[in-house]
């Protein structure tokens, strides 16, 4: 069997990039992104990417990478809140940013995955995000066309895999990330904890291995919390 | 004397009924999951992909796995489920959140919502909010009923809208309206918060509405 | 917390059954069907039944019981293979037929409950199924223009449930039916094992309980076999 | 002399890669699982929801939960994901899945397929042939050369479709065609079965085709 499973996170991402590729990062924010992937994708150099992912993060941090060191040059995503340095490259006009509403977003990545190239959708009607749009109304409602996305690599993270590429996911790391796995020609998964094939009961995968073609362990990644919340004990 | 944010969030948590899926937005609507009337079980709904949603964990007990729409830290129950974000906003869009709360920066007349972005501001971009109030059967919003001497219940919304003719009720500091795109006018005040008048609702809405109060 | 559990299958259905309505119901073939509450629908008489479900199965199995107890008007299905008696009543103009490739069946119904109207495939141009529908390119591609599909009750089989609706499948008896349990407006499920909310793993649950309004529990349900194949020993 | 079914199914396993996931249609297609070269392993997918299938179970051990698209028993094996209809579709059009090998009635010069349905008899329904010819990237159709003394490769199929210039391969019991819809003619003929020779295959092609023979 083709081995799926690479030492580490540059070699996993051997031959695949190149300057002014488009990739597509699973992760809300902070939580459940493909860190280890995403710092050798910034160590590795390439430029001009354009990057599909919910939220480019933190500073630094994930996607939050790629922006410090510039290697973005087009961000499509549905919020940019948390991340000065991009807002700060944005204002300069350094950086092309296409906002899209979260739902569509994800089901454009999904479309893209799955075959379909274009579906309509209620959300975003008579806002600024129709603009341009092709709207239509079916049963007296109107919608908006979007088109599916796919890109040229997707790195998603995910709690645990088998070295068949069969991913599980912890909580809400989950999120984008098995949508994003479906959706570019080369699928790289970041796992913390790596099996052997059936160790993972087979009714409780989520992305089956057809689409992830590399793997890499990443034990024990640092995990930063954006927002700390507590309650007092009663 | 006008409510205050809890007690507009304590209306807002009246129109939640026993079996709800429910999603609340960011500032005031995050109170309400405080507010729940007695009797009545509902489920929380977070975009970033888990239904049945706890409260804040114990200091010590964070996850970084496990946070909500706001990328706060929570805490599983034994209701809860996890999902990818696709089926989160298939949710949504599909009409199957019975109701979202809301906060707004303006409601037009029609029901237009605007609440997303400020021009001239950066814009930190729309997150979830267009799919839920294009998907979301019923949404209310909770607002002050002022910003800087300016109503936000206006005729036409003059900032960037979240979606058209999206929503079914208002709460603010002052007053409870409907709203139905079919009728003209389309406001309907149904409710005053004690101690204010009918007239100091007149004098600060812009919108034109009807008055239903009992 | 309203009680979305019901003593059997009949109370279950209890005032969501009326003549004409459009029912969707799980299954592959015979694999994974909700026979417990196919049998309440039939004993109830409702009438002019469409149907919408992949394969109407065997004789008087699942859908089939509807079949020959002639409740069916017209059938939305990919496959009517193995019953012989919905042939019948098909080729004496009794039944209403609308064959659709299953891809674009499961995708119609995924749409459906996921509040997008229409989408375009590439499944079927060229042939039959593209007759009377709207093709366009995109990227210069020929696709179909598919629309969704809600039901007004859909009903589904599952292994284990929790009485908050959460549900998982086991193996193959997955198929179509956590798909259909989201696009009607009612959702009744039915379930071989009713454990109490926090016995299912979250990260394992398929169906959310958000789409299931009622249960049914079914223990030791019968399942009949299509084919059965085996191999020797060695 | 003309290869035989397993023979057929033999020659259809050499576009095997290792690593490949593969859809195998019902009939002669079904023997190239049992035809895997040596040193090449694959993942089998199941249209109604499985990837790594396995082969049938002993007996007594069948499980009626457990099924292939085809409806028979079957098993799992360490490889295997379960998921459901939507997914498993979404693997085909995606173009997720590396190749399939189907059954044929007819197969045009353009590489049009026709293999669902013959006018006149009940028919049974498309099921997932047409996403499967839609949406796998590489197609190889095995089936007899003639049935009932007529050519099954022909300049139009005669017989409803089911795609459009879906075929990339045709491997019948007498030799192999290449289809490139992009050249005319579009069939290119690059093997023989042992002892058949191009005249027997030109004349019982009703297709334009060109010889590459080596």
């Amino acid at each position: 069997m083709t081995n799926k499973v690479y030492r580490d996170s540059a070699s996993a991402l051997t031959g695949l990039l190149r300057d002014g590729m488009t990739i597509i990062s699973g992760g809300f924010g902070i939580c459940g992104i493909p860190d280890s992937l995403l710092a050798a994708i910034e160590d590795s150099g390439v430029r001009d990417l354009t990057i599909v992912t919910n939220n480019p993060g933190l500073d630094g941090m994930g996607v939050g990478r790629l922006v410090n060191s510039r290697q973005v040059r087009k961000l499509i995503a549905s919020y940019a809140g948390e991340n000065a340095t991009f807002a700060k490259q944005y204002l300069a006009g350094e950086v092309e940013l296409e906002y899209c509403p979260q739902g569509s977003l994800v089901e454009r990545i999904r479309a893209g995955g799955s075959g379909i190239p274009a579906f309509y959708t209620p959300t975003g009607v008579g806002t600024q995000v129709a603009e341009g749009k092709e709207t239509r109304l079916f049963d007296g409602r109107e919608y908006l066309l979007e088109r599916g996305i796919f890109g040229d690599l997707a790195v998603i993270h995910a709690w645990k895999g088998d070295s068949e590429g069969n991913l599980v996911y912890r909580m809400t790391a989950r999120n984008f990330n098995p949508v994003m796995a479906t959706a570019a020609k080369v699928t790289v998964a970041e796992v913390e904890h790596l099996v052997e094939p059936g160790e993972i009961d087979p009714d409780h995968i989520i992305t089956p291995g057809i689409f992830v073609k590399r793997m890499v362990q990443v034990p024990d990644p640092y995990k930063h919390i954006e927002k700390r919340t507590v309650r007092q004990r009663a | 004397m006008p409510w205050n944010r809890e007690q507009i969030a304590a209306r807002a948590a009246q129109e939640l009924k026993d079996g709800f899926y429910v999603n609340l937005g960011i500032g005031i609507p995050t109170l309400v999951a405080n507010m729940i009337p007695e009797g009545v079980s509902i489920q929380l709904h977070s975009e970033n992909g888990m239904l049945g949603m706890g409260p804040f964990p114990y200091a010590g007990e964070e996850d970084a796995d496990l946070i909500n729409a706001g990328k706060e830290t929570v805490t599983k129950i034994p209701t809860t489920s996890f999902f990818d974000s696709a089926m989160s906003f298939g949710m949504m869009r599909g009409g199957h959140i019975d109701i979202s709360i809301l906060g707004g920066l303006q409601v037009s007349e029609k029901g237009d919502l605007a609440n997303w972005t400020i021009p001239g501001k950066m814009v930190k971009g729309m997150g979830g909010a267009m799919d839920l109030v294009a998907g979301v059967p019923r949404i209310v919003v909770v607002m002050e009923h002022e910003a800087k001497g300016q109503s936000r219940i206006v005729n036409e919304c003059t900032l960037p809208l979240t979606g058209r003719q999206v929503v079914d009720l208002i709460i603010t500091d002052l007053a409870v309206f409907e709203v139905d795109p079919a009728r003209t006018p389309s406001l309907k005040l149904i409710e005053l918060a004690p101690g204010v008048s009918a007239g100091e609702v007149r004098e600060k809405t812009d919108a034109a509405y009807v008055e239903a109060l009992n």
